[in-house]
């Protein structure tokens, strides 16, 4: 398998930042990782995941739609968009590229969202194997297997390789050009990492929670359940698991006037918010308890329901570590199936 | 040339002349004004008009004791005492380095001034 | 500080003022034809305690680079205490700005009475050449409402 | 503490004087805490607990709680007492529905900065010491007990309960400013220049998700509608479309508080991108302090709002020109 | 969709010659929702106002932006021709051209795109106005008259006159004021007390005016139509309904060596006294510093003396609390302290007297029962100096920047009566200029000159040196003759400059009225409406306002009644509309509005609710009392919800306003 020595990673990311944009993982001082541009300097983070998921690079928080001006009586309507960039994110979880294939199921069916059609054409996804999974993760629940990420291209680390694996043809044209630095090597090694993390995973807290009780066939047994009321009693209603969710793909179009013209611009919405779908004759969920199952009911029952089974979570485990109130879709779903 | 002056001269003086309402308070507290050809009041209302030459030839300038009596007491802030200076001002800039011409000497000759004092003073009031 | 080396720059400045005293002591400063730049421009509120901060940000944000503020001095307000309202909110919100790093020449409350024209023309200029030595205001602006 | 706080609920749920006990309930792991409202004596058995990790601040919840029928008891840590009293000052948590039991308060943990450490797979967590033991997947860990304090207990004002029916535990003392240091960060950045202030608000307010935690977890934001959710305001917005509106909201929040924030911490706490968002409150009760007299909000139910009030003599802005680094 | 008409004015060349209104009449017809936009020479003309009327019917205008002067001085001109024209007065804006921009620039460039900002800021307001309708709150009727003097004695007579009550509240234990220490009156030298003192009688015989004497008014509460005020009666430990004014405690009073304030000090009263005989109460008054009983106990002579036992020693201030529909300022004015002027020696010498000293050494009332003598020696003074303008039309440090106006007339007054009396006497006038406008003022003054022969000199004072032989040097210039003169002088007398009375500013703050720099109440208008203030229901009288001379104090405090008079004759006024209101459905009921309302116009009613999820909730909430909310808006910032807001100032006009300007 293709490979290059961890010590040599900074000639690997100035390789590839001479191309095109870097993207990786980078620690921040308070402890946490993000996402950052590589630059001279920039190391690539060894935690496990970053606090905003990777879906900010094709889907992201904000995003000029288009342009009016008006001129008298006259409107004119500019389209905004530019030519994009290639760009590459490296060191991807297994569970943050799955998120990718649930958001292609939303965005890119007709009608297809061009603005993210544009940006997942013009990324290549480089994904990064884990090999010390956190308490929170349950990514196994959804059939994820972060030993095996997809991507683009796979990577993994034994401590002194970074092992590559090309999936796709952008992929395959990624590692080529990249080849002067990589060579090829046994995996010996690499085998050893992936069934100690294996070893690792099913001793996970959360390896036992499974989706046998979920999916699209379920609305009526759980719509009606007297759970969702004591669940979200104590939902504050904030944004923080839509907004830190690789899947949660919900967006709100509003237009702001910028003293010479409109931005039509969107931004992430969450269905935890009071004025979520809000629409001319008002709300169509009221309470905290519709807009709380709203989210849950959306990820494990009607997502299935329109997606031959796939489930909207990929079992990062953001919202478990945070939720200010430690709600989250693990209790949901553990509540949910206590008769 | 007058403007030219009148504008230096209230300038160093900082003063403002058109604030003088004609009181007359400055001639009227004035300790020398028994001495003067030209009184403060009229210092200030010729600074105004312009009428500087008179002035500036005049022994007036010399007999201000600059003890701001008139400063004090003018009730508008004119600060007569101020302008006086500032035309005498001008006065000395005028003769520029030569204070002391040697024409000038003969005159001053007498019997109780010691002829060092005048040597003195000549050199140090010559370029 | 830094310094604006573009001498071109002219602020755009956004004066509050009261309905009583500085709309008036404004006025005077007309009648008196006492010159101030034409950078500063008023809006009338019916006291000074009406001004939101929230006003005071949405002038930044949409290419103010001075916000005044001005009332009737303290004791003298039309409404009593109007003022001294605005006195305790503005100090903190001027802070607060202060603390987040925004320039405090950006930022002026100034009482002037319907009598202060003077002070009302003077002010305004003073005020106007502070905001024009800073330059633009970048450090609080929305770079969607910049001018093309 | 918890089995004392465990009879005392349900004797009280047992004589009538309540019918409902707000507290927490223990999660999936040792830190994942929710609060909860328990109606029997069963499910406090199961699941009520309160230990290191209940850290969580229970007094908003009692705006809606203290309104249904009946009196719910409500278990209040020193800090929470305050924002419970400031609710009650400005008529949003009924009193009389509500039966307060003064519990003593932290410090608390913070899995965050557990974690933050590079440790992972946490399964249990014990202080012996002042060393945190950390059961882990991969091995038991270590760490200094004092460095996974939760931030908000790190300058903690006050071990005194400012209002309670009844106490369990010892009673404690209000900590002055010099003793908590609370005001320690503040002064560090009043004293830094404005550039550097700004970089230091720049890099933190860009961080920003809009996901509003800090804002729906704190007790003095209890508006029937937001003015950030109102599109009628004139500054409602979702998210941050740009560092203005970053800027804006924060700024506008911490305004809308200052006088009535009483320093809990929460929105700190809360943050899922570590904003150290109480500053800003710090700030203004930093400034109400050292222009107006010192005033904690909460202390009492009666006293005026410093930006409720006025005096004759109070300092003009330029205070602000006048001191500090420019 | 709006339909806004805009209408730029010339006024005249005030506007026109640094303000292309041309181009802002075109450049504000391009904004949204502008159907016409019109320029006129004087817009607030007749044909001007139809314009704007013609203009609102013919194109049906939903708002109207004037581009002229400032609000403060038309904006109700436009308000009545809109709403003559059927358009609700509030739906009218005014972009101030004028004073805040061609009056101040010359650029006419860069005036002309400040007067477009403006005009489209006025633009953006106006299409977020809402039709607004006034109501209506009752009027008490019945006036209060804060000054016992010339001028609240007259305003009161007039206003009791038409038929309301009327209180006067006076702090002296008299009414009566500066005028009734004035000897005679110019330009007719009749005796000031022969035509005060009915007067004085007159208002307290009138059944319609209640005089509260020796009494303050400590706090001001509420708005036109209806205020409530306290006053504090101050213990004058006699009472008032007892005492028969029989004067025989003052004669009895052992304690005689008060300095007496009517004769200026320069004689003595008792410890208990009546300020002078006409006085009105005619009622004692025990000075508390003085008198022996109060001070140390032992005395109580006036207690035993008077037959009527009105004497009270325990008698302490009370507070009384009364309702006015409209308040007049008569506060009067009083004599600068000449402490500062060191050169007229006034405290080293007690023959350099004040003007007011002087009436009263000439009164026959006076302490020298009308001859005049010397303070120091009671001599006959031989030669008399009178110096003007002492500390009146000075740089702001050294006294008042005005001309108090009285001084000519009443020192060519003194300067006649001492000639007509003592011929023997050489009075020297040293002045600046003689100002005399007004009726028979200037022959007044010829007469002083020429039938008289007082010597007028144009010139200052300098120095005053009192002398040891008793005499005083004076100092001075004759700037005619150019030359200094010293002055053999008797006696001085200095014409000082006169101020508003100290109680004024305090007074002023509780009425929420304005003053100018040197303390004189601003009227609202200064030609227009000279005897109104800015706050509507507070009338000013006399001098307060102002210098004045009794003819002008006397037509002003007429005027200021009729003003009064007309607001009482009303059964209701109509309110400002642009009050402040509660969006209920957004309230807390956290009580901040409540806390930062100076009028108390806010309460908390518990409403039940429909709430959004369905339920219905009993709701604290706030609501404002529109009669009694006076607009400031303090609320509005108060509300952390926002659910206060405020009409004709709303938060999305104030910030479309901003947006206009800003862009």
């Amino acid at each position: 398998m293709l490979r290059i020595p961890v010590a040599k990673s900074d000639e690997l990311f100035a390789a590839i930042a001479s191309q095109q944009t870097l993207y990786l993982p980078a620690d921040r001082k308070d402890g946490q990782a993000e996402y950052r541009k590589w630059e001279e300097g920039v190391k690539l983070s060894s935690r496990l995941n970053t606090v905003r998921s990777a879906k900010d690079f094709f889907f992201p928080q904000t995003e000029n739609l288009a342009e009016f001006r008006m001129e008298g009586k006259k409107i004119e309507v500019i389209d905004i968009r530019k030519e994009s960039e290639d760009f590459v994110i490296f060191g991807v979880r297994a569970c943050d590229a799955r998120s990718f294939t649930i958001l292609d199921k939303v965005y890119l069916v007709d009608p297809v969202d061009t603005f993210y059609q544009t940006r997942r054409e013009h990324g290549t996804v480089v994904t990064m194997a884990c090999t010390r999974p956190a308490e929170t993760c349950f990514c196994q629940t959804f059939g994820i297997d972060p030993t095996e990420p997809e991507g683009d291209v796979s990577c993994w680390s034994d401590g002194s390789y970074y092992y590559f694996r090309a999936n796709t043809d952008k992929g395959q044209k990624f590692l080529d050009s990249l080849s002067s630095l990589l060579e090829d090597g046994d995996t010996a090694a690499l085998e050893e990492t992936k069934a100690k993390t294996k070893e690792i995973l099913s001793k996970l807290p959360l390896a036992k929670v499974s989706t046998e009780n979920f999916g699209g066939d379920k609305l009526n047994e759980y719509f009606r359940s007297e759970k969702w009321g004591e669940l979200s009693e104590s939902c504050l209603g904030c944004g923080t698991c839509t907004f830190v969710c690789p899947t949660c793909q919900c967006y709100d179009i509003r237009d702001f006037d910028t003293g010479h013209g409109i931005q039509r611009f969107r931004c992430w919405d969450s269905c935890m918010y009071s004025d979520f779908t809000k629409m001319a004759h008002g709300n169509p969920r009221l309470t905290q308890l519709e807009r709380f199952r709203q989210r849950f009911m959306h990820k494990l029952v009607y997502f299935p329901a329109n997606n031959n089974g796939e489930f909207g979570c990929v079992g990062c485990g953001r919202c478990l570590s945070k939720c200010p109130i430690s709600m989250n879709i693990v209790k949901v779903m553990k509540a949910l199936e206590e008769k | 040339m007058s403007d030219k002056l009148k504008e230096q001269i209230l300038r160093s003086s900082g003063s403002n002349v058109l604030k003088c309402m004609r009181c007359g308070k400055c001639s009227a507290t004035c300790p020398s004004y028994d001495e003067m050809e030209y009184h403060p009041h009229q210092f200030v209302y010729m600074v105004e008009k312009g009428d500087i030459e008179k002035l500036m030839s005049s022994d007036s300038l010399y007999k201000c004791l600059t003890c701001f009596a008139c400063v004090d007491r003018c009730p508008r802030g004119v600060e007569p005492a101020k302008v006086v200076e500032a035309v005498r001002l001008a006065a000395v800039r005028r003769q520029g380095n030569n204070h002391l011409v040697p024409t000038d000497i003969p005159g001053m000759l007498d019997d109780d001034l010691p002829q060092q004092a005048i040597v003195t003073a000549f050199r140090k009031y010559t370029k | 500080m830094q310094v604006n080396e573009n001498t071109n720059f002219e602020p755009v400045i956004v004066a509050f003022c009261c309905n009583w005293c500085s709309y008036a002591g404004a006025d005077l400063s007309g009648t008196n034809r006492l010159n101030y730049p034409t950078n500063v421009k008023i809006i009338r509120v019916p006291c000074s305690c009406r001004v939101n901060p929230m006003f005071i940000l949405r002038a930044f944000q949409r290419g103010a680079d001075g916000v005044i503020l001005c009332g009737c001095h303290p004791g003298d307000c039309h409404y009593t205490s109007g003022n001294y309202f605005t006195r305790r909110r503005i100090t903190l919100l001027y802070s607060m700005l202060d603390f987040l790093g925004i320039e405090r020449d950006r930022t002026r409350l100034e009482w002037v009475s319907a009598a202060e024209g003077a002070k009302f023309a003077a002010t305004m200029q003073e005020f106007t050449d502070a905001v024009r030595k800073l330059g633009p205001n970048r450090r609080l602006e929305d770079l969607r409402c910049r001018k093309q | 503490m918890q089995e004392a706080m465990i009879n005392k609920a349900k004797q009280l749920l047992a004589d009538g004087t309540v019918n409902r006990v707000m507290g927490w309930k223990r999660g999936e792991f040792v830190y994942d805490i929710t609060p909860a409202v328990f109606e029997t004596a069963e499910e406090i058995d199961a699941d009520f607990v309160c230990d290191d990790f209940t850290a969580a601040n229970v007094s908003k919840y009692l705006v809606k709680e203290s309104r249904k029928e009946g009196k719910i008891l409500a278990f209040l840590k020193p800090c929470d007492t305050y924002s419970f009293n400031q609710l009650v000052k400005e008529h949003r948590i009924v009193r009389e529905n509500v039966y307060v039991v003064g519990i003593p308060g932290g410090p608390k943990l913070d899995a965050e900065k557990i974690k933050a450490k590079g440790i992972t797979g946490i399964l249990c967590v014990k202080n012996e010491n002042g060393t945190l033991k950390i059961d882990t997947l991969y091995g038991e860990e270590t760490m200094p007990y004092y460095e996974a304090i939760l931030g908000k207990c790190e300058t903690c004002k006050s071990r005194k309960h400012v209002v309670y029916d009844e106490l369990i535990g010892e009673e404690g003392e209000v900590i002055t400013a010099e003793d908590s240091g609370r005001f320690d960060m503040v002064e560090k950045l009043e004293n830094m220049t404005a550039q550097e202030r700004y970089d230091f608000w720049r890099e933190q307010l860009s961080k920003c998700i809009r996901c509003n935690a800090c804002r729906n977890v704190c007790p003095a934001c209890t508006c029937e509608n937001c003015v950030f959710d109102n599109p009628a305001s004139g500054i409602s917005n979702k998210a941050a479309a740009d560092s203005f509106e970053e800027n804006m909201f924060h700024i506008i929040r911490a305004f809308h508080v200052a006088g009535r924030c009483t320093d809990c911490g929460e929105c700190s706490r809360v943050c899922p991108q570590n904003i150290p968002l109480h500053l800003l409150n710090r700030k203004f009760i930093k400034d109400i302090n050292a222009f107006y007299g010192e005033y904690q909000a909460g202390e009492d139910t009666t006293s005026r709002a410093p930006l409720n009030n006025y005096d004759k003599d109070d300092c003009e802005p330029s205070i602000v020109h006048e001191r500090g680094v420019e | 969709m709006q339909r806004i008409g805009v209408f730029v004015c010339h006024c005249g060349t005030n506007i026109a010659a640094t303000v292309d209104v041309k181009a802002v009449a075109e450049a504000l017809g391009h904004e949204p929702g502008v159907v016409i936009s019109r320029e006129y020479q004087y817009m607030c003309s007749e044909s001007g106002q139809n314009l704007v009327k013609d203009a609102i019917r013919e194109h049906n205008l939903t708002g109207v932006v004037i581009c002229s002067c400032s609000p403060r001085m038309h904006e109700n001109t436009f308000r009545k021709a809109a709403a003559a024209a059927g358009l609700n007065p509030y739906l009218v804006e005014i972009a101030n051209i004028r004073e805040q921009c061609s009056w101040i620039h010359k650029d006419i460039a860069s005036a002309t795109e400040k007067a477009v900002i403006l005009g489209k800021a006025a633009v953006a307001k106006v299409h977020l106005n809402a039709p607004l309708i006034a109501g209506e709150s009752p009027v008490v009727k019945r006036a209060l008259v804060i000054g016992g003097g010339i001028a609240g004695i007259q305003t009161a007579l007039d206003i009791a006159e038409a038929g309301f009550d009327v209180d006067i509240v006076e702090k002296q234990p008299t009414i009566g004021g500066k005028m009734a220490q004035i000897d005679k009156t110019f330009p007719t030298l009749d005796c000031a007390a022969c035509i005060l003192t009915p007067k004085m009688v007159e208002a307290s015989q009138n059944e319609k005016i209640h005089i509260y004497s020796f009494s303050e008014v400590t706090d001001v509460k509420g708005f036109v139509g209806n205020f409530t005020v306290t006053i504090k009666r101050k213990a004058r430990y006699v009472d008032e309904t007892k005492c028969t004014g029989c004067g025989l405690c003052t004669e009895k009073c052992p304690m005689k060596k008060v300095p007496n304030e009517f004769n200026m000090g320069l004689d003595n009263r008792t410890a208990i006294y009546i300020p002078f005989a006409q006085a009105v109460p005619k009622v004692a008054t025990i000075d508390p510093n003085y008198c022996m009983m109060m001070k140390t106990g032992k005395c109580g002579v006036c207690s035993k003396v008077c037959s009527v036992g009105a004497i009270d020693y325990k008698q302490e201030d009370k507070f009384i609390e009364e309702k006015y529909g409209a308040i007049v300022v008569a506060t009067g004015f009083n004599p600068i302290n000449l402490d500062k002027y060191d050169e007229f020696a006034y405290n080293q010498c007690a023959d350099v007297v004040t003007s007011l000293e002087l009436e009263r050494l000439m009164n026959a009332a006076g302490p020298n029962g009308g001859t005049l003598l010397r303070p120091s020696d009671k001599t006959h003074p031989h030669t008399i100096v009178f110096v003007q303008c002492v500390g009146s039309r000075c740089d702001d440090e050294k006294g008042k920047p005005y001309c108090s106006k009285i001084c000519c007339m009443y020192t060519a007054k003194h300067a006649m009566l001492i000639r007509e009396k003592y011929p023997d006497t050489e009075v020297y006038v040293f002045y600046i200029d003689v100002r005399t406008p007004g009726k028979n003022f200037d022959e007044f003054y010829r007469r002083a000159v020429e039938q008289y022969n007082v010597h007028y000199i144009k010139g200052m004072v300098g120095k005053v040196t009192p002398k040891s032989d008793g005499k005083i040097d004076v100092q001075a210039s004759d700037l005619i003759a150019n030359e200094q003169l010293h002055i053999n002088a008797d006696m001085v007398v200095l014409a000082a400059a006169i101020e508003p009375d100290k109680t004024a500013r305090p007074l002023a703050t509780m009425l929420t009225t304005q003053m100018d720099t040197n303390d004189f109440f601003t009227e609202a208008h200064p030609k227009l409406r000279p005897v109104e203030s800015a706050t509507a229901g507070i009338f000013l009288s006399g001098a307060c306002q102002g210098p004045k001379d009794i003819p002008e104090t006397v037509a002003q405090g007429s005027a200021a009644a009729a003003k009064a008079i007309g607001l009482l004759c009303k059964n209701s006024i109509t309110c400002n509309p642009c009050v402040a209101h509660s969006n209920e459905l957004m309230c807390n009921g956290c009580s901040a509005c409540e806390k930062v309302c100076p009028y108390g116009a806010i309460t908390y009613q518990d409403k039940e609710f429909r709430m959004p999820d369905r339920t219905t909730a009993i709701r604290r909430v706030a609501s404002v009392n529109p009669a009694v909310c006076q607009g400031c808006g303090a609320c509005t910032v108060a509300c952390p919800s926002g659910a206060m807001d405020l009409n004709g100032f709303s938060n999305s006009q104030i910030m479309a306003e901003v947006d206009a300007i800003c862009k």
